[in-house]
């Protein structure tokens, strides 16, 4: 089971994530964060497939990945 | 007889526009008059300022360390600029964004809600008119002739917007001459 | 044509425009960057032809080679980009060809930063360039100036078929005011038609050769000795300087240039109604640089204070104008920071204590 | 259950909130490059050369000793730092305005020397730092501050490709171009920083990366809209691919047959 | 009966003595170059540019206007004339050393933009006026006075093939390769130097030919053994013929296919 | 090591491999290309590199990377080389690298010439590149001193963090002395590790930085104070400077440099066999100046003639030192023409009849 | 009738010419010349054939040739 | 004391070489010494020289406009170097290749048939040696020990040369002392 922790001070709300999850599972929030960005927010964890595209696609590093127990990778990164 | 402020906030709020519009002004008033910009390191976002001298003889230093008016459109900008203006000089402050009080007892301190009275009249980007009017009812730099006739200019292209930023100017003029005249600049 | 509010940097664009110049290559640096991006508009519109370099290096010799067509070309750039054509400005001088430079400078050394600076007063003045060269500096203290000195530089580049360097700071490109262009300008001086440019050859003359190359040591003697007698006509014939504040008796001289020059003398009028009695005298030419007029001036005074955005360059040549006559004091900023008012009346307050200056 | 931390930032990448705009692809293009420095176990040997560019700050952005050179030439700095003590990784980060019009010669003869670097080609058809000036990269009809009708090719000439220029050069290299305006395509583009750096780490070969990058800023489009545009207008122009490796063939063109020679069409 | 005389020297080549070294072909090529000036009738409107290098003196050699530019910056130099002055015919002379080694960002960029001049590129493997150092051209293991032990190319690489390099640019160009080793090459060479002033002339493109040259003095041997040592030395490195047309294909290598691009021989 | 008859080049050259240097990037030019020749196979013969460069602009950076290494490196060429190596010497100064940069001078500006000049000396002692720095500067008259001088630059070079130039003419560099390079020679100053070098960080200290950009302009400025404290000391430590002829009285002192003043020393030893009295000062270092000592020298004359193969750019230097306590002559050649000892010799004699020297 | 014309003076005495004539008509003399050059001289006028393969040759223009009446080219230069 | 000689001639004529050796010379004999060759435009053929100074002080100016000595191995060096050469001088002149007479009255005139001297040891490139060796006999600028010393060393891959070249040394030596010592520098 794979779970997204976005870093909501790291992030700049460039979107590229929410575009990235084939899942759909990202979206943008309403607050802002220390330096002004509407930030992304994971909006249905449950159906992460852990394929990390948005981890991957983040230029600002704000995301990680974390998963519990062994999973299968779709690709080598 | 010499006017200077600084105007400064956000990238957005286009507070080098109205810099702008009032030297214009100034020079349609037939007087002197220097814009300058802050040009930071060539990098995204942050705040941004420009600083207008307006006089009657040839502009001396368009820098100007200690200004007789401050323009704080955002909380950074007040921090950085309300301990540098003159004593007597004009503080106004963007209410709308700013939440906490000037600490200067010796200037006159105008609050300008700036984005509600822009979102009232209907027109959320005319907060930096609401401002600009504010200033200059408050300290007469240049003629409200001057400026409105500069408004119908800046914005020929779209007669709605003169007549949205003409009444957003006014609705500025008349929060900064509401108050207490006292040591304006 | 009625005043308009121009930042400097597009103020010099239209004034080269104004002065007949159709050709711009440059490349881009802050703070100048407004200077091509204008001109990539402007010159197009007046059939002129706007072309960005690969590089400073390669701007400077595209410079040479329309400058040696007899058309009038200028560049300009910042600092480090100035560096870069250190080789082909000591061509240019040996080629004798008129060309415009504009240098808006920056913090250095290096890469430094970008926000306003003097520190390329020795390299403008002296030559960084190799080899005995000089080219005439102009430095301009407001928009409008910068726009007039823009349209002489012009003139006199090609009456002296020498680079003309036209000095600025991040200010003078940045700042707006007011600037107007008077039509049908009468040029600074009389201009010769360019009979000897390489433009194509009938026979009916020998062939125009540019160049700056003597294999015989003795003509590149001569031409050296030529070269001299044009500088040494350039000291004789274009010093230009403006003094402030001198009407009255002075104790103490000012002596600064560019927007740094505005500060002083907003810092002066505040002393004055403090009644302190200092006067300004500010060089407008850098090269010629005003010896006498300075030596004059600070004569009529106890002390002397140069005020430059740098560690001290034009200060050499205040030393070597007062020869020891009078005690100079400076008083600079570095990096980008800016003198404000305040702190060059501070300095000149300060003085007043070595009872240099006195109250009246 | 046990929790593993899957993704998450390279050591070699500093800690630090990065100056760069939001959605610029620079951001993608130093994480990966540090983690192959990661991956390959050598940064502690690694020395990098920032330009002059938007990525200048990247001095601060690397867990690794750095240099910061002047505009366009650090291939020459690499090479200074490489002949000088050929134990280190070297590498260059470089936009295209930097490598691509001012250092021009450098970056040709440090490929042609076969110096024993890598070399980091960002080209996002802009110059970003500076304010959106055009590029030698930048697409025919594209609008630039220096260019407002959008580049003249018949004034400014067609957009350089640099890693079909460097790859022609007779001596051993790696060179390829990649992108990483999507994930799967940034999966790719990491694989041949990977190839790059291990030329280097083996003491092979010079290696060139050229990897296509948005400035969503000057190109004036939101980030997403950004990765599209490169996607529809950079692409077909600049091919992804490898178009050199160390034992390859000779990637230079051969004189045209007789008759194409002939041809007088102009 | 009427005698004519059909060899002679051209109009716009001076009527002086050369500096030149015996046998040096630099002699020939300025003839040629002379020659096709006349043939085109452009004498009157020609403008050349000398390097730095042997031909430095090329001003007091041709019957026309003339520059002296600085070292390598001859194509920018062009570019400056050409943009004053597009009623004119610009053409650079430059040696290997001038062009393809402190030149080179100058010509890529001036080929890149187009410019409408003619670059005569001539390539002797050597630094001639200077007493014969290494040349990016100089061949493998050919003994100069800074590779005293022949020219190493783990060290400084193989030698730079300007001609196929300036080819691989997009923009529109005439660009060749010749020599004047043998008259009959000599005959060629001039046709080549005749399509390049052409295209010129007609406003088509820019042009460049490249022609081997040969320097009997630094490389150490009689002119007649020299043309023979380009023969059989140079020939095989520096094929001969035409690489680009203006109306021709694209001439950039493509990416390799993808077993090609896989193979990690180093 | 026995004296051997070397040519300045190459003395140049092996100076530096005996100073530890083992890297050398540079391009060919005359009258130094004997020096890149040296290089080029002595290096290997010690484990060294040579690298030719494609140009003096990528030599330059190949310096800054590989001082930025903390590797003993130098490069050398001739005057329009170094005018293309401006922006990279104002990096490397303002990255606080230590380099060695030769300049062996030729006649300008331009092309100009191949022959022996001095005319870059504004170039080397005011900073031909931006922003405010500044490179120590040598001037060997001697093939020998011209070996030690290399050698002490190294030194000089690791002490201050900061690029030394040595400034020789196109003699220096061509003519054969008899050299010895003392083995076991001790540093001219303590060297420190070379703990900034930018050569791999494995945590245990913070990256190494080799850079000169400072955005923010306050720390850009404490930058621009600590660089000028380190020239400062450089003024109080460094000036270096030889008398001739001033153990008696003398009416008139000579300021010359580099081997020009060797041409002044032949022509002032005939003249005193003629009975005039005439002292020779020369700075070895021309940044830092000898102001003091120069000032010192020509206040035991009544005037001063100042030699220079240029229209005269010591001079300034001089008069700055003297501050018109001493009417200052000069006698110049240029474009490579060389003074002569009787040239000179004439020329004083000449100042005999304006009364300013006497006879015995 | 081709006749070839060497101007002994501009001659350098390279011997290009020599080896570029196929009847091997040219030859080096035996005087120097102004420039203290051996320069060729023709020694079998009659056999030329009009090549003018050694004027292309030559460096240095020294060679001219005439010809009397209209003769065939071997080829275009 | 000091010594000092132009030697010009053709490039190929080795007066670098000479010039080289008289130098080595003196270093031998414990003096102080200065080599500075003619370094001219990059060009190719043409006339050569070196000045070559050999003192007991350290060398002061290693260009020397009025020599002591000039060694002429051509007629275009003679043209050059006579006028300058000191009242009282000595001037040396390969008379196998000049054929006319010196023009000076006041210096020492040593015609020395360089080339054929040497044709006539069958060492017909040692006639630089002999020409060396005349200007040493007529000047004993350096001592005979050292020169013939350096001789060996210079050769020292060809013993022949060696032979050959000592052999033309003299011979040179011989025709520098026949002649008066008057004036010699
Ligand atoms: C010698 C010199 N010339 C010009 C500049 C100004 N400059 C800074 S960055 C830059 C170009 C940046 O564009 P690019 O290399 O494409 O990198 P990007 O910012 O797009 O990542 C220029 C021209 C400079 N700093 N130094
Ligand atoms: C800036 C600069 N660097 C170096 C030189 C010295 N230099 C003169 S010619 C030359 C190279 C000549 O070689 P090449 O271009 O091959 O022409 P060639 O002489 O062989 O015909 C060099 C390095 C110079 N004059 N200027
Ligand atoms: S990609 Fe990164 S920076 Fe962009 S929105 Fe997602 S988390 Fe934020
Ligand atoms: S300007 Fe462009 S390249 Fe620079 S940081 Fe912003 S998006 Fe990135
Ligand atoms: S040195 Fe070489 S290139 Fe130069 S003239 Fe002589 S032969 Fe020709
Ligand atoms: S080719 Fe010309 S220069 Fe050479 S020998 Fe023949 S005639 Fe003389």
């Amino acid at each position: 089971m794979s779970q997204i922790v976005i870093d909501r001070d790291l992030c700049k709300g460039c979107e590229l994530c929410v575009h990235a999850c084939p899942q759909g599972i990202l979206a943008m929030g309403r607050e802002i964060n220390a330096k002004g960005y509407f930030f992304a927010r994971v909006a249905e964890q449950k159906r992460c497939i852990g394929c990390r595209l948005c981890c991957i696609t983040c230029p600002d590093v704000a995301i990680q990945m974390r998963v519990s127990g062994t999973m299968y990778h779709y690709f080598s990164y | 007889m010499q006017n200077d402020v600084i105007i400064a906030g956000f990238g957005g709020q286009g507070v080098l526009l109205i810099g702008k519009m009032l030297a214009y002004a100034g020079m349609r008033d037939g007087r002197e008059v220097s814009w300058l910009p802050s040009y930071g390191p060539e990098m995204r976002g942050g705040t941004c300022n420009c600083t207008v001298v307006i006089a009657d003889r040839p502009v001396g230093s368009p820098v100007v360390q200690h200004p007789r008016a401050v323009l704080a459109m955002n909380l950074p900008s007040l921090d950085k600029f309300e301990p540098l203006l003159r004593a007597g000089g004009v503080l106004l402050i963007n209410s709308s964004l700013i939440h906490r009080d000037a600490q200067r007892g010796d200037v006159t301190v105008i609050k300008v809600p700036a984005t509600e009275v822009a979102n009232q009249l209907g027109n959320p980007r005319g907060a930096n008119m609401v401002a600009l009017g504010a200033y200059i009812g408050a300290t007469s730099a240049v003629s409200v002739e001057a400026v409105e006739a500069l408004v119908g200019e800046t914005f020929a292209a779209k007669p709605k917007l003169v007549e949205a930023n003409l009444t957003a100017l006014r609705r500025g003029i008349a929060i900064g001459q509401e108050l207490p005249r006292k040591g304006a600049a | 044509m009625a005043k308009k509010l121009m930042k400097g940097c597009e103020a010099i664009g239209e004034a080269a425009i104004q002065a007949g110049c159709r050709l711009f290559f440059g490349y881009p640096i802050t703070p100048q960057n407004e200077i091509p991006e204008y001109m990539s508009h402007r010159l197009p519109q007046v059939g002129g032809t706007f072309v960005q370099a690969e590089s400073e290096v390669a701007a400077s010799n595209m410079l040479y080679g329309a400058g040696g067509s007899g058309e009038r070309v200028f560049t300009s750039s910042s600092s480090p980009g100035i560096s870069l054509m250190m080789e082909a400005v000591s061509y240019m001088a040996g080629s004798e060809l008129p060309v415009v430079i504009v240098n808006i400078m920056r913090a250095g050394p290096g890469l430094g930063g970008i926000l306003p600076s003097q520190a390329d007063y020795f390299q403008a003045t002296k030559g960084g360039g190799h080899g005995d060269y000089r080219c005439l500096v102009l430095a301009p203290w407001s928009v409008q100036e910068a726009a007039d000195l823009v349209q002489d530089a012009f003139d006199l580049a090609d009456y002296y078929r020498n680079p003309v360097l036209v000095l600025g700071d991040g200010l003078i490109g940045q700042m707006m005011e007011p600037v107007e262009f008077k039509s049908g300008r009468t040029p600074c001086k009389p201009l010769a038609p360019k009979s000897w440019a390489a433009t194509g050859c009938d026979g009916s003359r020998p062939t125009n050769i540019v160049n700056s190359l003597f294999l015989d040591p003795e003509k590149l003697e001569q031409h050296n000795v030529k070269l001299k007698a044009k500088y040494d006509a350039m000291v004789r014939d274009e010093v230009r300087v403006a003094s402030y504040f001198d009407d009255a008796d002075y104790d103490m001289l000012v002596v600064a240039y560019g927007t740094v020059a505005r500060v002083c003398s907003t810092a002066i009028e505040d002393l004055r109604e403090q009644g302190l009695r200092v006067a300004l005298i500010r060089p407008i030419t850098l090269f010629p640089f005003p010896y006498a007029q300075v030596r004059a001036a600070a004569e009529r005074a106890r002390s002397v204070l140069v005020v430059e955005l740098s560690c001290g360059q034009m200060i050499e040549d205040v030393q070597l104008a007062l020869e020891g006559t009078r005690p100079i004091h400076f008083y600079g900023r570095q990096g980008g920071m800016l003198a404000s008012p305040d702190e060059v009346a501070e300095k000149l307050r300060s003085l007043v204590a070595t009872r240099e200056v006195r109250h009246a | 259950m046990p929790e593993t931390v899957v993704f998450s930032r390279p050591q070699a990448l500093a800690a630090v909130h990065t100056h760069y705009c939001p959605g610029c692809t620079h951001g993608v293009i130093h994480r990966m490059v540090a983690e192959v420095i990661d991956e390959l176990g050598v940064r502690e040997r690694t020395v990098g050369i920032a330009p002059v560019g938007c990525s200048v700050l990247a001095y601060n952005y690397f867990n690794t000793d750095f240099h910061e050179a002047s505009h366009g030439r650090a291939p020459a700095v690499a090479t200074g730092i490489k002949r000088a003590r050929p134990d280190l990784i070297v590498f260059s980060y470089q936009g295209d305005g930097d490598l691509a019009s001012i250092g021009m010669a450098e970056i040709i003869h440090c490929a042609n020397r076969g110096e024993k670097v890598t070399v980091v080609f960002v080209n996002n058809a802009i110059y970003g730092m500076t304010g959106g000036q055009m590029a030698p990269t930048t697409m025919p009809g594209q609008v630039a501050t220096t260019c407002p009708l959008g580049r003249d090719v018949s004034q400014a000439g067609h957009p350089v490709r640099v890693a079909e220029l460097v790859s022609t050069l007779r001596t051993p290299a790696f060179v390829a171009r990649a992108s990483v305006h999507t994930p799967l395509h940034a999966v790719n583009a990491k694989e041949m920083l990977r190839r790059a750096f291990r030329h280097q780490k083996e003491g092979a070969c010079f290696s060139l990366v050229e990897i296509l990058s948005t400035c969503p800023t000057n190109w004036g489009m939101p980030p997403a809209e950004a990765t599209q545009w490169l996607e529809k207008t950079m692409l077909p122009y600049y091919p992804l691919g490898v178009f050199k490796t160390p034992g390859g063939a000779d990637r230079a063109p051969a004189p045209l047959s007789a008759q194409e020679a002939a041809c007088r069409t102009t």
